[in-house]
């Protein structure tokens, strides 16, 4: 249980938040935190709230209870646009690209956080604006290299494989430069060998940019397989937590996914 | 070498085009279906009108003065009205528009129902075509940039462009203002073109022709609003020749053009390349773009 | 990229405009259109063109309709009876669709495209005061047979009418109404256009003066349900009730008066002036008493001639606009007959019309190019229009 | 005054209701806003006073075939003007309503000439009257039968097979297409009702108010489309709610605020309830899964 002032390094600590929808409490009383440049997993049974608690973190929904902080600042209950703003970004359980919108646009679009130029700037085009468009576009770019989409930077999204498109929301999460990268259900849909290659991708960004990633998944070996720590919920309420072998052991979580009551 | 008739429809056109690709940026790239665009277009045609005859300013500060007061109201009916979503904003816009003609019908420093006569003639077609060539350079230029990339952003998908830290909310009031502006600025060179206003003119079904020019032309491509507005314009003169029957064949038109292309005259859906902020307008999230099935 | 589709969309424009010029311009040909052509001798020109704006579509299509009629007749008189040797008049009709920014576009293809020589029109106030000045820049004498706006004329010398004014029958009313008739407490409902603001501000004006004025209620052109106002009428407790407006919302603000139990004696203007408003308001405007210019009841030849040619062609009665365009042609032609029929000759003849025997009364046209004339009062008797005055 | 004013506003507000119907039905189903829909009310007024004055026919089968025709003239347009535009935009369609309006009135125009036409009322009149208010015949006609083709409207989709149908269409159309409904059919059935009530709304506005002109579709329909949008558009109730409120604010807004300022009035009320209940009186408001 963590302190009330968290001064301790966490990248996000979540104190105690719930979220009730009229009287289902779709996340109860869960403390949950993510360390610098973690890998963690967040699992569940479906509709266990793991989608929910993901929301709170991203000002989607507001916690009825309960603080949530982001290397020491309060987010709960600040709006989505303004939590990216701080560091948090995400990707989504059902692909949300901009799909009429080119590849590279997408990727700009992840980095409007990251640039300033407003309406004047944009009509004057003023040099330091061309500037931090030229900027803009080059970390883009080398952001599409990294996930290996460079070459379709002109495609319309929506033409995209599936799996590249799931590469393209990664990149474009990127952009953001979160302090805190939020991946919902990365491998949902995706063949062994795209898996494969996604792993190795979140390994990456890890290790090359020294992000720090949450994400939800259902494929086992996925998270099993790159999560450091994992914490798992059911029914809103977090049942265990600990290194991929604890939870593999852990009565609780057997009993959750067997569906036999604990 | 062109008659003054010609002259005249020229520089409806042009009035035209500013109204259609100002509306565009606000329905077709931003997502934000809009039917009240004639009330931004009167605000700036009485403002700019009343700042000549009343202020005594020049032409062009009345047109500025104008399509400032024009964008000042988008932004003021933006801010409360934003939080609403598809048609419910089309209707609350709607219902602005219908307001801003009834209080013109009965303020006393319009000349209310008897019209505002008097304007001096000031728009030539050399202002036209000033005015027309800028809008189209301004709204390329925010719409090639960061702030066009998060109005188109806002159109695709909100929730996204939200999570991407884009303040919807901002932009779509941004995306009214800007269009308001050009809207009131078209409505000064409507009021000095014709030395006399009425807000008859004003009414929801010229909200409904810019819009109609807009959809005709191409949703979300500034080149299709430019075609649509001319052709709008250009389409009612022409049918001039079959008398009686001018209004019948208008609207049999509109209906076939939307059979023959439905996606408008230009639209960024064939082109696989396309250009950084042009997109086209038919795969988003947003509700009235996408088709009825 | 970008270029190649500015290139595309740049060319596609000015095709249109091209085609535009071209497409316009063809049906033309068959008539000699040098531009210095209006400023020739009168023997020259064998077919004078006469044009018209109004409104043929949208909600005041009936008003334009009618004037068209009125017009057509008198011009086919003059064809016919060759009153103007040796000229064919053309009469040449455009819409406005109730728009007057559509009205400056039909003053302009008339002017510019069909070199009209004298346009009669347009119809409604609004209309007008946006052709006007094309007019006058064109050079082209316009003569509106219904726009009633007050100072309409003034200022410009191509800018005539022929219509009564708002001002001299609203308050030449109000003075009948108080004086001969004895009312003393009126009730006023208005259009809230130019037409029905008009004529309230001049009746207000001198009902006050003379007597009380209880209630001011607006509706909108085109309003069917008029029971609101009524209602809050009827608290008031008139006397009497002066619409301004035209038959159609006339009958149906009498009809709906009675239903309410509303028993008032209605007054009205020239609006009023129409077979319908009996058909519509049948009982309920048994009594209703207004201001005119025309009543078909007249037996002088020329009113049964222009009736009678009307119920022929058009199957119906003429109403106020008919009659006052009809008039508005015949001073036209009456004008090119003075002084010849080059536009500039018959600005000349219309500004010097003086005492013109018109089926809507003598007509002369002052020297801003309004007219004066008998305001009639009519009464509705036995479903028929009745001479009061 | 309140009184007899707040039944002014109910016998409007009942008329309104009725076109709202025909709206809320097919935005409900397709989620077009059927621009034509003032101009089926239109044809349905002519219709009715068509065969009322020309055929002599009785007043209750020409109101019945009032609606009958009316409802193939909907389907006829949304077969040619809405179908073939199913697959593109939905601005697209809209354009294509706008079109079939401006069509359909100038056809009219053409057809029947400018000039109003009277339609005889088949009531002898008659005025209740008491202390308060007064209320003639027709306005309790019109009362009864806007109530009576509403609850028939409700029977028809609450209790008939069609209209479960209709209500599973509008949840998603694709479960109902695999449940083996004929989504076509649906939408051809929820046109004819909707033009169907549409043209029984024209039929009694022409006998109230005794006229029939070829423009007196369009601010009814703009009101109705409104009226529909403020109960929120897509429910049923809604629209009855809808219409009856706009006829009662505008009344009462013309009655004790201003009568120039009536139609302003109305709009603004609307835009208020938007904004303290952005999908209308009784919308849902769907919030969008993350």
């Amino acid at each position: 249980m963590s302190g009330m002032n968290s001064n301790n390094g966490y990248v996000l600590d979540a104190v105690q938040v719930s979220r009730n929808f009229g009287g289902l409490k779709a996340v109860d009383n869960v403390d949950f935190y993510i360390k610098e440049q973690e890998i963690a997993g967040l699992i569940g049974p479906n509709g266990a709230g793991k989608t929910t608690l993901f929301n709170l973190f991203t000002g989607h929904y507001q916690p009825t209870g309960g603080d949530i902080f982001l290397q020491d600042e309060k987010i709960g209950g600040l709006k989505p646009h303004q939590i990216t703003e701080k560091g948090i970004a995400r990707t989504f359980q059902n692909i949300r690209l901009f799909a009429g919108m080119s590849v590279l646009d997408n990727v700009l679009i992840g980095g409007h956080t990251r640039t300033k130029t407003g309406l004047l700037g944009a009509i004057l085009q003023c040099p330091g604006d061309k500037k931090e468009e030229r900027e803009a576009k080059e970390l883009a770019l080398s952001l599409l290299s990294f996930v290996g989409l460079d070459a379709k930077k002109d495609e319309l999204s929506q033409n995209l494989s599936y799996g590249e498109q799931r590469r393209l929301e990664i990149a474009r999460a990127l952009a953001a430069d979160p302090k805190l990268l939020l991946l919902d259900e990365p491998a949902a849909g995706m063949n062994p060998q795209e898996t494969m290659n996604l792993m190795q991708l979140i390994s990456r960004i890890r290790d090359e940019m020294q992000k720090t990633i949450l994400l939800i998944e259902h494929d086992m070996k996925v998270v099993m397989g790159i999560s450091e720590r994992i914490a798992v919920l059911n029914y809103g309420k977090k049942i265990a937590e600990g290194t991929p072998r604890e939870i593999q052991r852990d009565e609780a979580v057997i009993h959750a996914y067997l569906g036999v009551s604990a | 070498m062109f008659s003054a008739y010609y002259l005249q429809i020229i520089i409806l056109v042009g009035i035209n085009i500013i109204m259609a690709t100002s509306l565009n940026l606000i329905t077709g790239f931003t997502g934000q279906l809009s039917i009240g665009h004639a009330a931004f277009m009167s605000i700036g045609a009485y403002a700019a009108a009343l700042a000549t005859l009343k202020l005594g300013l020049p032409f062009f500060g009345s047109l500025f003065f104008g399509a400032l007061l024009a964008a000042f109201f988008g932004v003021l009916i933006g801010v409360p009205t934003l939080k609403l979503k598809g048609d419910y904003l089309a209707i609350a816009t709607l219902g602005f528009g219908e307001i801003v003609r009834i209080v013109f019908l009965n303020l006393k420093i319009t000349g209310g129902a008897v019209g505002l006569r008097g304007v001096p003639k000031n728009t030539t077609i050399l202002w036209v075509i000033v005015a027309a060539i800028l809008t189209i350079f301004v709204l390329n230029r925010i719409l090639k940039s960061r702030v066009g990339r998060a109005l188109v952003a806002v159109r695709e998908d909100e929730t996204a462009a939200e999570s991407m830290g884009i303040n919807t909310t901002y932009y779509k009031i941004l995306a009214f203002g800007v269009g308001a502006f050009f809207a009131g600025l078209g409505g000064g060179l409507f009021s000095h073109y014709f030395q006399y206003i009425h807000p008859n003119s004003f009414g929801f079904l010229r909200s409904i022709e810019h819009l109609c020019m807009v959809v005709l032309g191409g949703l979300g491509n500034i080149w299709g609003s430019i075609i649509g507005a001319a052709a709008l314009t250009a389409i009612p003169e022409f049918l001039r020749a079959s008398a009686d029957y001018r209004q019948l064949f208008y609207g049999a038109i509109l209906v076939l053009m939307m059979r023959i292309r439905p996606e408008g005259i230009i639209s960024g859906k064939k082109s696989r390349k396309i250009p950084p902020g042009k997109t086209s307008a038919w795969r988003g999230k947003n509700k009235f773009l996408k088709a009825t099935r | 990229m970008y270029r190649k589709k500015f290139f595309w969309v740049t060319l596609l424009v000015f095709g249109l405009i091209l085609a535009m010029v071209t497409g316009c311009t063809q049906p033309e040909t068959t008539t000699p259109q040098d531009g210095d052509e209006p400023d020739g001798p009168v023997a020259g020109a064998d077919v004078v063109k006469v044009g018209m704006v109004g409104p043929l579509t949208g909600g005041a299509a009936t008003y334009g309709i009618s004037v068209r009629n009125g017009a057509q007749i008198a011009i086919d008189e003059a064809n016919e009876n060759e009153e103007i040797p040796g000229v064919t008049l053309e009469f040449i009709s455009e819409d406005t669709e109730g728009d007057w920014s559509k009205a400056a576009n039909a003053f302009s293809k008339l002017i510019e495209q069909n070199k009209v020589d004298v346009i009669v029109g347009a119809v409604l106030s609004s209309e007008t005061e946006a052709g006007g000045p094309i007019a006058m820049s064109g050079k082209v004498p316009t003569i509106s047979p219904s726009s009633t706006a007050t100072g309409l004329t003034i200022g410009n010398p191509y800018l005539f009418r022929n219509c009564l004014s708002d001002e001299v029958q609203a308050s030449q009313l109000a003075e009948y109404a108080n004086v001969e008739l004895g009312f003393e407490k009126f009730a006023i409902l208005y259009t809230n256009n130019d037409y029905g603001v008009a004529l309230k501000d001049a009746f207000e004006e001198t009902a006050k003066e003379l007597a009380e004025v209880v209630a001011v209620e607006a509706f909108m052109d085109n309003d069917e349900n008029f029971k609101p106002q009524l209602t809050s009428i009827q608290r008031k407790d008139p006397e009497a009730i002066f619409v301004a407006g035209y038959y159609t919302e006339a009958a149906k603000i009498a009809q709906q008066a009675l239903e309410q139990g509303l028993e008032v004696q209605f007054f009205g203007a020239d609006g009023f002036y129409s077979p319908v408003l009996m058909e519509i308001g049948q009982d309920a405007v048994e009594g209703a008493i207004f201001t005119a210019g025309f009543h078909s009841g007249d037996e002088s030849p020329v009113v049964q001639n222009f009736v009678n040619k009307y119920r022929q062609l058009f199957n119906e009665e003429p109403d106020m606009f008919a009659a006052q365009a009809y008039d508005a042609a015949r001073i036209v032609i009456e004008a090119m007959k003075s002084k010849g029929t080059s536009s500039e000759q018959i600005r000349e003849g219309l500004a010097e019309i003086k005492d013109f025997p018109g089926i809507t009364g003598n007509t002369s046209i002052d020297e801003e190019g309004d007219t004066l004339k008998d305001v009639l009062i009519l009464k509705v008797e036995d479903g028929v229009f009745q001479r009061l005055r | 005054m309140f009184l007899q004013q707040l039944i002014n506003g109910l016998v409007l507000g009942s008329t309104y209701a009725l076109i709202a119907l025909g709206y809320t039905m097919v935005y409900g189903i397709i989620e077009l806003i059927n621009f034509a829909h003032g101009e089926i009310y239109m044809f349905g007024a002519f219709v009715g006073m068509y065969l009322v004055t020309v055929f002599k026919v009785p007043f209750v089968i020409a109101f019945l075939l009032a609606m009958v025709l009316a409802s193939l003239l909907g389907v006829t347009v949304e077969f040619l003007a809405y179908r073939p535009l199913r697959r593109s935009s939905r601005l697209a369609a809209l354009i294509s309503a706008i079109g079939a309006s401006i069509f359909l009135q100038n056809l009219a125009l053409l057809v029947m000439g400018p000039r109003p036409y009277t339609f005889p009322s088949p009531f002898t009149p008659k005025v209740y009257k008491t202390s308060l208010v007064t209320i003639s015949r027709v306005e309790i006609i019109i009362l009864v039968i806007s109530f009576l083709l509403m609850i028939g409207l409700t029977f028809l989709i609450q209790k008939t097979k069609i209209g479960k149908a209709m209500r599973a269409t509008a949840q998603d159309k694709d479960a109902a297409s695999l449940m083996g409904i004929n989504i076509d059919l649906v939408i051809t059935v929820t046109f004819a009702v909707g033009s169907a009530l549409g043209a029984a709304a024209g039929v009694m506005v022409g006998i109230y108010f005794r006229t029939v002109t070829p423009m007196m579709g369009l601010m009814p329909g703009l009101k109705g489309f409104v009226a529909a949008v403020l109960g929120g558009i897509g429910s049923i109730p809604g629209a009855m709610l809808g219409g009856l409120l706009l006829g009662i604010a505008e009344v009462m807004g013309a009655a004790y605020i201003s009568s120039q300022y009536r139609d302003a009035i109305a709009f603004a009320i609307l835009i208020i309830v938007l904004l303290f209940k952005p999908a209308g009186l009784i919308g849902r408001f769907m919030q969008e899964k993350v």
